[in-house]
């Protein structure tokens, strides 16, 4: 089964929605170490999108874009600029496809985590939401059933999550109290985790 | 919270609307988000615009700096929080006069990633523009990687110079050029005595005990070097030249300019006592400092504490220091 | 007490030895005790003096308001403290320049008594002198005994126009005329949030709870008219533009200039906060604000705070604030 | 029996002695309510008198000539300022006289008041050094023994003091503090005090 323009769009809208939900526990939680407004942000590109989906759009390519439109405009905080730079590359890559595939998963998520390490300079392993994007990737190598992805996603960040809530973070903010962040989780991989989960997913 | 403020949400803003209501002649506000401020007139056709932007909180920078002789636009986010990438974009278009961008601000991981994602995107659409990083503050990281090191007071210099070498007719390579060779010039340490609060959180960024302070903290409260007893303005200062001068030593005959800057609470008198030090120590090592700048060039709202800056002159720098310029904050020639 | 500085007894003389250390080109050191800063080059031949002074801790006030167009030569005593008659006398001595001198300075008990007795000693020696006080703080007594008011932020729009009438050619009882209406023209108040540190003292000049704010506070800590809850700042603001205009209405067509002025900490952002209420307040009132002027122009070190002062204008006061000016801190023209 | 230069010179130099050893009394009392500065300016005026009053002087008016330019130089509190007023005052009203006998006393005293009222613009009454010399000032009216003026000068300043505590202070740096004052001596007022008063003087 694939996905198409309808399926995306409404995917991202509810994630859009879980966005705006989770705001106040991001914030609380990136108060601890960085700057505590990746809920704001999230908010934000949240709303923001849901103002950009409610409009028709043709092509997944479209769709990605919007997303990546509403983010850009979203704050000058890096999760939001991360995440436009995540949809801007989606877009690119899906360009001219009318629906995308099982086996589109895994080469699209790599393109991704691509773009986001030359944009953000971080590498994998410095606990970041490029770990839990890469555990998604990792998972979604073998993905046949389009319907088994949001299980599968949600437990490869949510184990990622865990691996690394006793590492220091080596990147952005967090970076500055590297020692005080071993055992507490990354805001940002917290924050793939809330956007991917529906309450059924989590089960 | 000590502030004059009214919700903490509008404090970039309402700065922002008052700064443009008592200086229409230097600022205008743009951009669909209402978040960059531009030379009032906008872009300067034939001439290379330059950019900046960052966080609020830090005036004169970024905003204040907009003006003949200095930048063409700033993208501002809200206080210590950089802005948005459409921002960027809006800053780079209101500042291009058909000559090319330049993109000149600190380096800080999120400014970079939005700058660089907003000029990609205009790349596209045909604008060209080009990248200077200010990366001026020894204490956040060792020479060896430098290119890490944040931006501070710094990039005041870079700003002047960049924006004489735009006025004087350069083209964008040229201006890349010089505003790099301007910000490779400068080295800065910061002191810091206490914290300021970010209005939207309401507390202070950060907490330092009554008779401490900490050397070579950053401007939002970034861990510096050590933190200790507070000691003599002489020897802060004196500590605060030796770790400069370790980094880019100077000799007889050199040429420079300083920056004595204050964080934001401490006063002017406390700069001049560091500066009565300080220009002592240049006139033995036989250094000949040009256009002193006392004050408050680059600030953390009501942080107390001070910054250094040295930057080294050569002959075109030097002539660009002095080339006219004018904004609200600044004024020369 | 954290500040930067060395021995607090040295605080004044190196303050001053590093302001003319930072800008020889505008001040020079001079009279017998090295507490008189004047204009480097001296007085001007032919041209009224005008000599101003008090304690310091009040950067750009007075001494940095020496330069074209503006003063002659400053008094300056320790923090918070009168110069001595002796003092006086030197400065009105440098600033003689043929045609007499004005005294232009703020109404304290003090400092009234010493350059009187300035004035005096120096008649005997044929040199020709006035007086102008400067009593723009309208918190500091009611309408009836105006007499009696402290002199405050209003005193820069003196300096400003009398500077300008003398740099015009006027003779001493012109200069003294109008610096008495520039004097007569300010209102001003003020609102403390917190203390400064008088650096011989070691402690706090006044304590203010956490969430409370002094409304009048005078800048070494006078007591003001009320002390209470922190407020939003247009609330704030409103306050102390009502308070103005009960003492000095205006109406449909007046012409004023607004200064916003930080007490030391407080930052650009909150004072531009502020002014963005004025304007619409003055925009609402039909009146019309001239150079508005937004910073730090008279503070009292690092206490946070602000005050207001409106210069209304008439056509010779408006035409006098804007001719040239230059010194380290203020250049017009 | 008359002062002469010498006796004026001496008595002088004693006071001179008295306002340098004061001065930490005086600070402390004026930091309670002024700006604690009395006797910081009382020991400056007392070395600068020093320094003066060390060389040769011929009459009466120049001994306090010497006085009034060491103290203009002193500081710019009001205390140094009024004493230099003061003593100016005394060297115009004796210029032209080699000694000052018993009746001179209330007389100067009478325009030394003049002068500081003119200058400060305190009134007697208002709690200052003002109702000091105003109380020894009638108690000199009639001297007619030199060498008693010290001890009834001491006395008369003395219960000034005692009298005025309970009231407030109506000028200076302690007006602001008007009720705070109720209860304290003014530090000016024991500044006269301390001033005149040897060890023998007190008893
Ligand atoms: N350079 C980077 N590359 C990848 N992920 C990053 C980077 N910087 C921050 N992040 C992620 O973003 C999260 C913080 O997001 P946010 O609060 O928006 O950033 P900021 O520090 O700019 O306020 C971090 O927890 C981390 O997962
Ligand atoms: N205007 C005045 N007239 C007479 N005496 C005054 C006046 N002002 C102050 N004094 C006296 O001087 C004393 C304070 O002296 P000092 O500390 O030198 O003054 P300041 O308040 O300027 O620091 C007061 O206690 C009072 O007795
Ligand atoms: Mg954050
Ligand atoms: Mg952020
Ligand atoms: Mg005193
Ligand atoms: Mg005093």
């Amino acid at each position: 089964m694939n996905w198409n323009t309808k399926d995306l769009q409404n995917w991202l809208c509810q994630c859009a929605d879980r966005m705006i939900a989770s705001a106040p526990e991001l914030n609380e939680l990136d108060g601890q170490l960085g700057d505590g407004d990746l809920g704001a942000t999230l908010e934000k590109c949240g709303k923001l999108m849901q103002d950009g989906l409610s409009e028709e759009t043709d092509t997944p390519a479209d769709v990605f874009k919007v997303c990546a439109m509403a983010c850009s405009r979203a704050s000058g905080s890096s999760f939001g600029t991360l995440m436009a730079v995540a949809f801007m590359t989606l877009a690119k890559e899906t360009n001219g496809k009318n629906a995308l595939a099982c086996g589109d998963v895994e080469p699209l998520l790599g393109k991704v985590l691509e773009a986001l390490m030359a944009r953000g300079k971080a590498s994998l392993g410095d606990k970041t939401m490029l770990d839990s994007i890469e555990a998604i990737r990792l998972a979604a190598a073998n993905l046949t059933e389009s319907a088994a992805l949001p299980k599968i996603a949600v437990a490869a960040a949510s184990s990622a999550q865990e691996e690394y809530r006793d590492k220091p973070n080596r990147i952005g903010r967090a970076r500055m109290f590297a020692e005080k962040s071993i055992g507490l989780n990354d805001p940002g991989m917290v924050a793939v985790v809330r956007i991917i989960s529906s309450g059924r997913d989590q089960n | 919270m000590k502030k004059l403020l009214n919700n903490p949400d509008d404090y970039a803003d309402q700065t922002l609307d008052g700064l443009c209501l008592a200086h229409p002649e230097f600022y205008t506000r743009g951009g669909e988000s209402g978040r960059v401020i531009h030379r009032t007139g906008g872009a300067v056709a034939g001439k290379v615009g330059i950019v900046s932007g960052g966080g609020s909180g830090h005036l004169p920078v970024f905003t204040g700096y907009c003006g003949e002789g200095l930048l063409d636009a700033c993208s501002i986010g809200n206080v210590f929080a950089g802005p948005s990438v459409a921002d960027c974009i809006d800053a780079m278009k209101i500042a291009d006069g058909g000559a090319g961008v330049l993109r000149l601000y600190g380096n800080y991981g999120g400014d970079c990633m939005n700058f660089d994602m907003a000029g990609e995107m205009l790349e596209i659409e045909g604008l060209e523009s080009t990248t200077v990083l200010v990366a001026d503050d020894v204490a956040s990281a060792p020479p060896e990687e430098a290119e890490k090191r944040r931006g501070v007071a710094g990039m005041i210099y870079a700003f002047k110079i960049a924006g004489a070498k735009a006025s004087a007719g350069a083209s964008l390579a040229e201006v890349t050029a010089t505003a790099q060779k301007a910000a490779d010039a400068c080295r800065s340490i910061g002191v810091a005595l206490t914290p300021c609060t970010v209005p939207e959180a309401g507390k202070p960024t950060f907490e330092i005990a009554a008779d401490e302070i900490e050397m070579g903290m950053g401007i939002h409260g970034e861990p510096g070097i050590w933190r200790g007893k507070m000691k003599p303005a002489d020897e802060v200062a004196a500590e605060m030249l030796d770790r400069l001068l370790a980094d880019q030593p100077l000799e007889n005959g050199d040429r420079i300019s300083v920056l004595v800057n204050s964080l934001g609470a401490t006063p002017h008198e406390e700069l001049y006592i560091l500066y009565r030090y300080l220009a002592k120590r240049f006139d033995d090592l036989g250094v000949t400092v040009v256009m002193p700048l006392v004050g408050r060039y680059a600030t953390s709202m009501e942080m107390t504490g001070a910054s250094l800056t040295i930057c080294k002159l050569d002959s075109e720098l030097e002539e660009l220091l002095h080339a006219p310029a004018n904004c609200a904050f600044w004024r020369i020639g």
